[in-house]
């Protein structure tokens, strides 16, 4: 930590310790001038914020204005009493993961993954399954203990859980990439529902990753965990093992 | 030029590809399809639905299919029926929407009647259409085309009325082209939604009330900043010559229009796109619709620059595919992209003799520019960036249809505040390196040019690849973007058939006949 | 105005009406990681915003971590009953100007103008005054009826009131283009009491500008004018005829 | 090379430079100043202050001017007084402080003694500096220099401790060069500070403690990302050779050091900043001190591409008043600027010309390329493209020491997260085009070939006119920037002296003798 930082009333730091300084920038749909400079700093205030500086003010057309400002935040808070809830899973290599399957489990571990609804990414959930991997980090069909049946994108909520039912799957991987108008919430939630309806839910150690997703947002929606942004495949591997056989014992 | 092309070798990719498209030609010929007996549907001006929302082209078409007249082509039946009934179009559609009867049902009408009944029908439409292009160019010759490369934005709220907003405040902010992206994998839909909009995923849908909405709104901001604003919208997937019936009759300008995106990207059957695309194509070159291919998406998957062949080969393809549709060259607006790592050493240099490399051999068509998407970020600062060095990559070599990229590309789907950005930074770039591309020229035999001719071999050489087994034995293969697509398989296969012999088109004839004189090429 | 804007509950434009969609980024001083996002999703709760989605978290070194965030307003703000306090000044020509003073005060304007203190910035204060003026606008030397004296820059307070009191300035204009530490407050503070304890204040009318200054900050600092960022000479021409015309009425 | 220069005028330009400068060197030669001799008592370790917080330097200097003896040079009186009082030349200055005696005062002691005294006194400096210069360059060799351009950074918050949290981050962000920025107008003080100090306007004071505290925390950060950093700070004005003695004490790298600056932005006094600037230039020379011109200010309050040969111009000056302190090109970082209005058309073709034109002049040198500041705006993103074009045309022409523009250049001093975002875009634009340089020409007769010469040809011309009246008298006449300094004006003239024909300054003959074989060139 840097000397003279005071985590129990930690600040954004600008050019000096405790500041406070942030950058913000935003739209109003208001014509640019004096009224909307205003308007701007009025809206900055009620945030908390002091020694507003408007650094640009563009009126950007069609009666919208454009607005980048530095202010100085009144609040701190307390970085020392911060409890994260992380997916803890230990790192483990692709040897330690087959191994520990093979002792406490005895059998191969059956996934199933998928991009459903009408999202039709598929990059982010074949950069965890796919032998290939992600950044040099070999995907879940590299893992000798792991049998991954990857259905691609589009994939109605349905049809997964009935793939699922259908190969015995211990492990549901779903990809939510789209997030516009929260279509990410709809389906993750139907998915959800169907597995409950169907009384798999807690058969089934479900897992749903994305840019936009996080481990907290997971939570929220019934599932068992949430990965977000740069996921490596051994994160997934490690934690759907220890999981798995947590389930199990 | 600047890369000093092996004009041999130039001259050879086209013919190879030529070659392998010809055969793929004789097989669309033989056959038609759903929706391309829906377009005639909709030319004849059958518009809204049936009580349960069923748009009236699916319903005339689906209902002459059921009783197995459609190898005839609809026009028939159609003319038939309003001869046998004395009704418009329009009316029979609706008849039979209330299931009053179905046209194949009606006696057949006198044969010089019902052929006149056709001939009337098909001339109004030609008429129409040249008069909506007229008045188009008009405005275009009027306001002054806009200098290349065209400042290209999209819309994507989903609400029609939202997108207008937002699409007058880019073209006031400088936009020359307005994209209304479509709402989340439209083209999987086998019918077109009826009237305006306002609930759409990742997009809005494409439906011809949006689209007359929209070219009402340009045409206003166009008179207002005095610079024509063209529109485009999206016609690759299910419903492909449709789409570019509605667009050729709301005015639209440009149409993203690849012969295989649909089949690769989006897995519908490959001899429906196949066949779909070719109407879809002579509407557009008869309308001088701009198409845009779909280039951009192979290397959002597969390596920028291992792969950068395989963009070059989809070019060379789909510039074959649009001249047997009888499309000039300035109205093919070729695709590419810059999304190279920014990680990669010297990627700029690969970026520009990719560029080039589009430019050089297309000199006369229009080509498509498209911005880094995969390898943008959070860091919306670092993006910014990537944009500009995208930019000038632009002017610098000579792009002509240039899609902006946003700073928050990696995160939402653009804020006002983000196409505002990307807007004036590109001003700022275009205008700043305005004459730089007069001003350089590359070290012969440079890292520019040796890599631009490795792309054209490879290109080349996977081309007598897909010569020797086919194209559509390569799809199966999984020749393109690593994708195999079977020939049967995917979506939409059971709306292709193969026409009778008494099947006739009688807007596709016309057409043919304007931009060809006739379909053999 | 857009449609359906509603001005008594405005709120920032993303990419639909009130979705109240704003960018920040900041630093935190404290390493990256899970503990880290937290804290800054804490620190931006506490502005009251939602939907906080941390779109880059970055550790960029020495126990420094850089932010950008988008998130969604709770607050909205009242428009239409906003007041700006604005100098309001009339649009004039040279000639008016000129013919103006002529005919209600019947002599030359004085106009004193400095960057005082440690600040060497002239370039601001020049475009003000220098015939040639700020992108075509002349400045204040080419008007036939104000005799300006430019001191230049870095010229302590007390030098500028000297002169001031020796030339009878009706007009002090005062440039401040460093504020780091807020050093322009100590000094433009320092030159207000100077001229208070001379008892000149009311007899001058004191004038400051800065790409930093606002309209509000010279009021609070007891000036009678602050002009910002892109300031045209001419407004201050018409501002000064006006003023003085008054004043001396 | 790229701009294929007319070599005859590249060598009349540095003729006429060069006599220009002959004559005001003469002038120098018969002067000395008390920034001079104060820099003689720092190397002889005089430091630290008196009861009234006065440097001793300065007081020693005072006391021996106001008793008559400065043209004398002070070596002598520190020395006759260490032997007279057999004290230390520190102890000597404190008694002076105290008031105790005037070195003037006391008896002249033994020549012989005295000037052996004098001979040790120097030679010890001497032998100190070669050891901190060998153990910079050792550390150099070591670690490794870094490739160029160097990222050259600015930290600025007014108190060292702060500004060594920041350099830190930087350097492991990337960092090769880390400049404190002097406290607002520190050039205007006729002394150094004394000690650490944590309150500056604007920047940090320059103190010889300062400098050890950022010295030890860069060499630190050094061992960690296995990178020599080097660490550069301000000379220019009032105490420029004293700045030079103490950053040559503590093993700075670099200093901006400008032979008119002080002059024209500063008003100093010209007899006094020509006659500081070269013993400042020896030092450097000695010490291998890379130093700054400052050429961006030039252009950072006239047009820089109508005033673009008055940046050449004074180049060609800094270079020859430079080899007359016999200092090698490769220490000279020769300052140029991208300060182009962005609303120019071809104004990046403009900034590629100039760039290019300071890297093909100056062959040799170490050119020091300085980023957009006076067109950057509140728009920060805007900001930030402008600084990533600065980025990509300082690669592209080879520049040397690269300062990163910051995208708040117009709001602010650096946030640590400015500085991060301005490191990781250099980093990514160098390492995207890398090799751009290599691979690209110019137009023969081109855009940017046509505006090189035209600035070169308006050099020599404006030369030819200095060299008829004469650098000072130039000054006068307002030829440099638009600014008109008088002769016998300006701050610090009375700091100016004529040396006596017993004045010695043992040092300075030293490091002639040691860089030139002696004073005349
Ligand atoms: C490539 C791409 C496409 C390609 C997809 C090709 C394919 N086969 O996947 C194509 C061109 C088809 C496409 C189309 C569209 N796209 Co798209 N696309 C992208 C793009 C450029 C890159 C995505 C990508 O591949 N990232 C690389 C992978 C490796 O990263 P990742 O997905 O984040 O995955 C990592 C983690 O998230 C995690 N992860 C992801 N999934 C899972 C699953 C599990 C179980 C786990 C454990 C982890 C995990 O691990 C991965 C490795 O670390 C992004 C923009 C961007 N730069 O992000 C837009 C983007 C995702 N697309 C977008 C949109 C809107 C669309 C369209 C809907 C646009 C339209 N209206 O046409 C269409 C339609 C697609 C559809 N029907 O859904 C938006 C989404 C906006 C939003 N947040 O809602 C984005 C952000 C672009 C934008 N700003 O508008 N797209
Ligand atoms: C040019 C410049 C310099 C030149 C100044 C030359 C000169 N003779 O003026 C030089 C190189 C000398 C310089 C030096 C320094 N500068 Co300086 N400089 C700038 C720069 C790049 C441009 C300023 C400028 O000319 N703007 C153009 C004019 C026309 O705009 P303007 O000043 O805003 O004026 C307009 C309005 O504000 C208004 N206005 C201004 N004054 C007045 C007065 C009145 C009465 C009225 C009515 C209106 C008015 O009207 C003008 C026309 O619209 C800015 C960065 C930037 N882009 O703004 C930094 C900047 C102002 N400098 C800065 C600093 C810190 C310094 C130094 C202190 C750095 C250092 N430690 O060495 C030094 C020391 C100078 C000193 N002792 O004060 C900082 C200030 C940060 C802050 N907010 O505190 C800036 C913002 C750069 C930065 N980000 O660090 N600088
Ligand atoms: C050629 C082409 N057509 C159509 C589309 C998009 O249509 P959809 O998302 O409805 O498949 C794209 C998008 O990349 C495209 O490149
Ligand atoms: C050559 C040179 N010396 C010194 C300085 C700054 O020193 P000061 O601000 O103390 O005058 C500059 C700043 O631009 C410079 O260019």
């Amino acid at each position: 930590m840097i000397p003279d930082v005071d985590l129990s009333h930690l600040k954004p730091y600008g050019d000096q310790m405790n500041d406070g300084v942030i950058q913000l920038s935003f739209t109003l749909p208001v014509p640019g001038g004096a009224k909307a400079r205003e308007a701007a700093k009025n809206f900055v205030s009620s945030m908390g914020l002091s020694e507003i500086q408007i650094v640009l003010s563009e009126d950007i057309g069609e009666n919208f204005t454009f607005f980048v400002i530095y202010a100085k935040t009144t609040k701190d808070i307390d970085y020392s009493s911060i409890k994260t809830l992380e997916i803890e899973s230990p790192k483990m290599s692709i040897d330690e993961v087959n191994g520990h399957v093979m002792k406490y489990l005895g059998r191969q571990i059956t996934i199933v993954g998928a991009t459903i609804g009408s999202d039709a990414h598929t990059v982010g959930l074949d950069s965890i399954l796919n032998m290939k991997g992600y950044h040099g980090d070999s995907g879940l069909e590299r893992y000798r203990m792991f049998k991954v049946y990857n259905l691609g994108s589009q994939i109605p909520p349905i049809d997964l859980v009935r793939k699922a039912r259908e190969v015995k799957a211990d492990v549901i991987l779903v990809s939510q990439i789209v997030t516009q108008r929260d279509i990410h919430i709809k389906q993750l939630t139907e998915l959800a529902d169907i597995l409950d309806a169907e009384k798999l839910r807690d058969k089934i150690l479900l897992i749903v990753g994305g840019p936009r997703i996080t481990h907290e947002l997971a939570i929220e929606l019934g599932y068992d965990a949430g990965f977000g942004a740069g996921t490596m495949p051994s994160e997934v591997a490690a934690y759907v093992a220890t999981e798995i056989i947590k389930k199990k014992l | 030029m600047y890369l000093d092309l092996d004009q041999d070798l130039v001259r050879r990719a086209r013919e190879v590809a030529k070659e392998v498209t010809d055969d793929v030609q004789k097989f669309i010929d033989l056959r038609s399809t759903d929706s391309v007996e829906r377009t005639v549907a909709r030319f004849f001006d059958i518009d809204g639905t049936d009580s349960e929302g069923a748009p009236l082209p699916n319903v005339i078409v689906d209902n002459v299919k059921k009783h197995g007249g459609l190898d005839r082509g609809i026009a028939y039946w159609i003319a038939n029926a309003c001869v046998a009934k004395s009704m418009t179009p329009q009316q029979v559609a609706e008849a039979v929407g209330r299931k009053e009867f179905s046209p194949v049902d009606l006696a057949p009408q006198n044969e010089g009647i019902v052929a006149q009944k056709i001939d009337e029908l098909a001339d109004a439409v030609i008429k129409k259409l040249e008069n909506i292009r007229n008045t188009r160019e008009k405005m275009l010759n009027e306001l002054g085309d806009p200098a290349q490369p065209y400042i290209y934005v999209i819309v994507a709220t989903g609400n029609i009325y939202e997108d207008v907003i937002q699409a007058k405040a880019a073209v006031s902010e400088g936009a020359d082209v307005i994209a209304v992206i479509r709402s989340t994998a439209q083209s999987l839909l086998d019918f077109i939604p009826y009237g305006p909009t306002t609930e759409g995923y990742g997009g809005t849908y494409a439906t011809q009330a949006n689209f007359k909405i929209m070219r009402q709104a340009l045409n206003e901001m166009a008179g207002k900043v005095k610079r024509y604003i063209r529109l485009t919208n999206y016609a690759s997937g299910l419903c492909m010559p449709e789409i570019s019936a509605i667009a050729s009759m709301e005015g639209l300008d440009m149409l993203l229009n690849d012969s295989m995106y649909g089949i690769l990207f989006r897995n519908i059957n490959m001899m429906r796109t196949f066949v779909d695309q070719y109407t879809s194509r002579l509407i557009c070159a008869f309308s001088h619709i701009i198409i845009n291919t779909g280039e951009d998406n192979y290397i959002k998957t597969s390596d920028p620059i291992e792969r950068a062949h395989t963009v070059t080969t989809s070019q060379l393809i789909n510039e074959q595919f649009a001249l047997k549709a009888g499309m000039e060259p300035k109205y093919m607006g070729i695709g590419h992209a810059f999304e190279i790592d920014p990680d990669v050493q010297n990627g700029l240099l690969y970026e520009i003799s990719h560029a080039l490399l589009t430019r050089e051999l297309f000199p006369n068509a229009i080509p498509k520019y498209m911005p880094p998407t995969r390898y943008m970020t959070g860091n919306i600062f670092k993006g910014y960036a990537q944009n500009t060095l995208y930019n000038l990559i632009s002017i610098m070599t000579g792009q002509s249809i240039h899609l902006l990229g946003m700073l928050t590309e990696a995160i939402h789907t653009p804020l006002v505040q983000d196409r505002y950005l990307a807007i004036s930074d590109a001003k700022y770039v275009f205008d700043n390196a305005r004459s730089l591309g007069a001003d350089i020229t590359f070290k012969k035999d440079g890292f520019i040019q040796k890599e631009a001719r490795q792309v054209l071999t490879n290109a080349v050489k996977l081309l007598e690849h897909v010569k020797e087994i086919g194209l559509m034995a390569a799809i199966e293969e999984g020749t393109f973007a690593d994708i195999a697509r079977k020939m049967d398989e995917g979506k939409g296969a059971d709306g292709v058939f193969i026409k009778g012999e008494d099947y006739y088109n009688p807007v596709v004839d016309r057409m043919e006949t304007a931009l060809k004189g006739g379909k053999m090429i």
